[in-house]
């Protein structure tokens, strides 16, 4: 089997000008930093990111807005970066608001070949602007469409040599919905260990769904 | 007592042994400090976990566990952890006794404004709208004026987090509850005539038959 | 906190005639075989039963049926128990076949609060009666509803007494979708440990869904 | 050789190294036997896993591990377990490579029935609408006639499994590919005469011009 142990400076090379990312995390809490750090450097422009949110200024997504690699995000909260509203109200960026749980959703209808999902929430709000209207046993729910992205980056606690992630803790959030709605996946990671040492029982992102695997900074 | 603190303690008193609840940052975060030591309440974090327990101490920090306003905290025993559809599934799906949210404009049909201010304030839904459409009880939990202008309103004129989904208002002034005629004021904190709360309120308040002294 | 564990006799209490019952497991593997045989033994008749399939005569859900407690089945498989093959034939008993993976999404469904599902599985084949077809994108999809019971039976294999279930290897299966999509929810497991014995992480129903806990015979 | 080792043997050559693969009950299940030391294929178990291994030793069978047949089972290094919404996402989200899966007929349009033979046998179609719909690539292992009767037919009469889902049918006859053109006979197995498939077969096989003997 193929060798996936990468470094981030090779992997970044994945990633092209314009493509459509999504990126682990909440709040810069189980986000890949090494990688959003190695996106940085290559200078790579125009993406639009598909996240929980946009972190900090200075840390997570958040430094990617700062930097301007960022075209669009499609993110469920922008208000603990500053940097992102002024980015919005200047129209330097493009902002779609999602409800978190309907972003859950709509990432795990793409990795899972759903062609969507129905809910109730948004509904007789602004979210439902444009969406179609489906009436179950008498109860109104929107039709929200899958998710998908060309890159995800995800960020794991312990990885094994296959690819096997493990998520420590609320480092998983959207990790493992991501892992699987995108046509190549790199997975950043705190610690990599031999195949066998993490309890197949607690794999939270089967092996088959990582394409490379990265040593984060803290390894 | 400040407002803040008699708001907390008032919606403290709701919680019962065993009920799973989650709280909006801010005051809402408070009401953790004043639940009665004889019960027991699970707190959900929407970021992945039930059983969150208080902030650490200071250098006790875990980089791997923060709360869903990302700031560090920790977790009982008990606890247990998973992914953001999962936590969103126990929202949606009924598995949150209550939520206790903070509001910018509440109105007569039980419509919540809080996630947005046109032009000005655009932080984001967050797991807000799918907290009140999800979650048996919705509790808001607020300072009862803003700058002396009502909240509570007959229409709300910000966009809307949800529609008809409140069940209670607790604010320093009082404790309102949604009922089939309308909002019903049922109880009044301690000094407040009902003149006052009357004029503080753009919303038609009906005064409960039993209309009690908010305990704290 | 209230007391969880309760005995096979008094928790099959929450299931009477007529219900409609969620059992966990996949060809018995998995399956709450205590509460099975309690239902039997309390002469419970007229239930409809959500699960993967109705393993084999003598295990399982099989039970159920040869017993005759069951008037309907909304499975994906009978072929291993010739006895609802026969009861089907003779009209003794009405069974709904349902696509595997879609029975999965429409137990999550049911259990997470949202209207229904859309995925592109029984297109064109009779599992499409009756259903309304959503194109999204140029491709359709069967718009499939949530499924919800009265009661639903689980099997972990280690349970604390709080409630949170962990299951070993594959009697995951159902066990944590049904756990989430019923009224009332019955764990029977092989083992009852300390609250705190299962790591945080590994929990794989969280004991909010638990309302009560019987120790099967294995204990 | 017989029929079925035959057929087992020419699917295994299909499968590439770091594949992963589901593989129906019954003839599919003996591809096994037969993938080269040197490509290693990781196989999915719709009951809830991947990295599934061979059957245990006698005496050696853990109770907490089954396949989707229901029989003892065990897993590899590496293995992850999982539950059945997450087992089937990964299959309808086309995380799967290959399936491999026997059938009652195919026919000229890629049409699939392998579930159910009204009045007579009506097991379940289990995970295997889904499979068909969401796996890469889906292989037909299955004996080219039925008691002498053509399965690769004009039109499937039996109930579908799923419409223009399978890429190629390995028989003991030979190898079908479908194209833009129709169905494409790719190979012949030794011995076979153009004639005799001809004959065992209902739909319209175009012959490949570069038609090999099919190597096993």
């Amino acid at each position: 089997m193929k060798n996936k142990l990468t470094a981030a400076k090779d992997a970044v090379k994945n990633i092209k000008d314009g493509m459509t990312i999504m990126i682990g995390g909440f709040l810069g809490n189980g986000t890949p930093e090494a990688m959003i750090d190695e996106i940085i450097k290559s200078g790579i422009k125009g993406l639009t990111i598909i996240a929980n949110d946009t972190a900090f200024p200075d840390r997570g997504i958040g430094k990617l807005i700062v930097n301007k690699s960022v075209k669009k995000v499609i993110v469920s909260h922008i208000g603990t970066n500053p940097e992102t509203g002024r980015q919005m109200n200047e129209k330097e960026i493009e902002v779609e608001l999602v409800p978190q749980g309907t972003l859950a959703e709509q990432v795990r209808a793409g990795g899972g070949g759903l062609g969507g999902i129905l809910t109730p929430t948004g509904l007789g709000t602004v979210v439902e602007e444009g969406k179609q209207k489906i009436t179950i046993n008498g109860r109104e729910y929107l039709l929200e469409l899958p998710l998908r992205a060309d890159v995800a980056i995800i960020k794991g606690t312990k990885i094994d040599k296959q690819g096997n992630v493990f998520y420590n803790k609320s480092t998983r959030n959207f990790n493992p919905l991501m892992a699987a709605a995108a046509d190549f996946v790199i997975a950043e990671c705190d610690e990599i260990v031999e195949v066998g040492e993490i309890d197949p029982n607690y794999v939270m992102t089967p092996s088959i769904l990582v394409d490379i695997i990265v040593k984060g900074g803290e390894c | 007592m400040d407002a803040r603190e008699l708001i907390a303690r008032r919606v403290a008193k709701e919680l019962k042994d065993g009920d799973v609840v989650n709280l909006g940052i801010g005051m809402p975060t408070m009401v953790t400090n004043y639940i009665p030591e004889d019960i027991e309440v699970i707190l959900q974090s929407e970021n992945g976990f039930l059983g969150m327990g208080p902030a650490p101490e200071a250098g006790k920090e875990d980089k791997d566990l923060v709360n869903a306003g990302g700031m560090p905290i920790t977790a009982n025993i008990g606890a247990a952890f998973f992914d953001s559809a999962a936590s969103f599934m126990l929202i949606r799906g009924g598995h949150v006794d209550a939520t206790v949210l903070g509001a910018l404009q509440v109105d007569e049909q039980a419509n919540l404004s809080n996630w947005m201010i046109p032009g000005k304030m655009v932080p984001g839904m967050g797991g807000a709208m799918d907290l009140v459409v999800g979650a048996k009880k919705v509790i808001i939990a607020m300072e009862h004026t803003a700058k002396g202008k009502p909240k509570i309103l007959k229409e709300c004129t910000l966009p809307f987090t949800a529609k008809g989904v409140v069940d209670m208002i607790v604010t320093e002034m009082g404790v309102m509850e949604y009922t089939q005629d309308g909002l019903v004021l049922k109880e009044i904190a301690e000094g407040v005539t009902l003149e006052e709360i009357a004029k503080a309120t753009e919303a038609k308040l009906i005064i409960d038959k039993e209309l009690k002294i908010m305990e704290v």
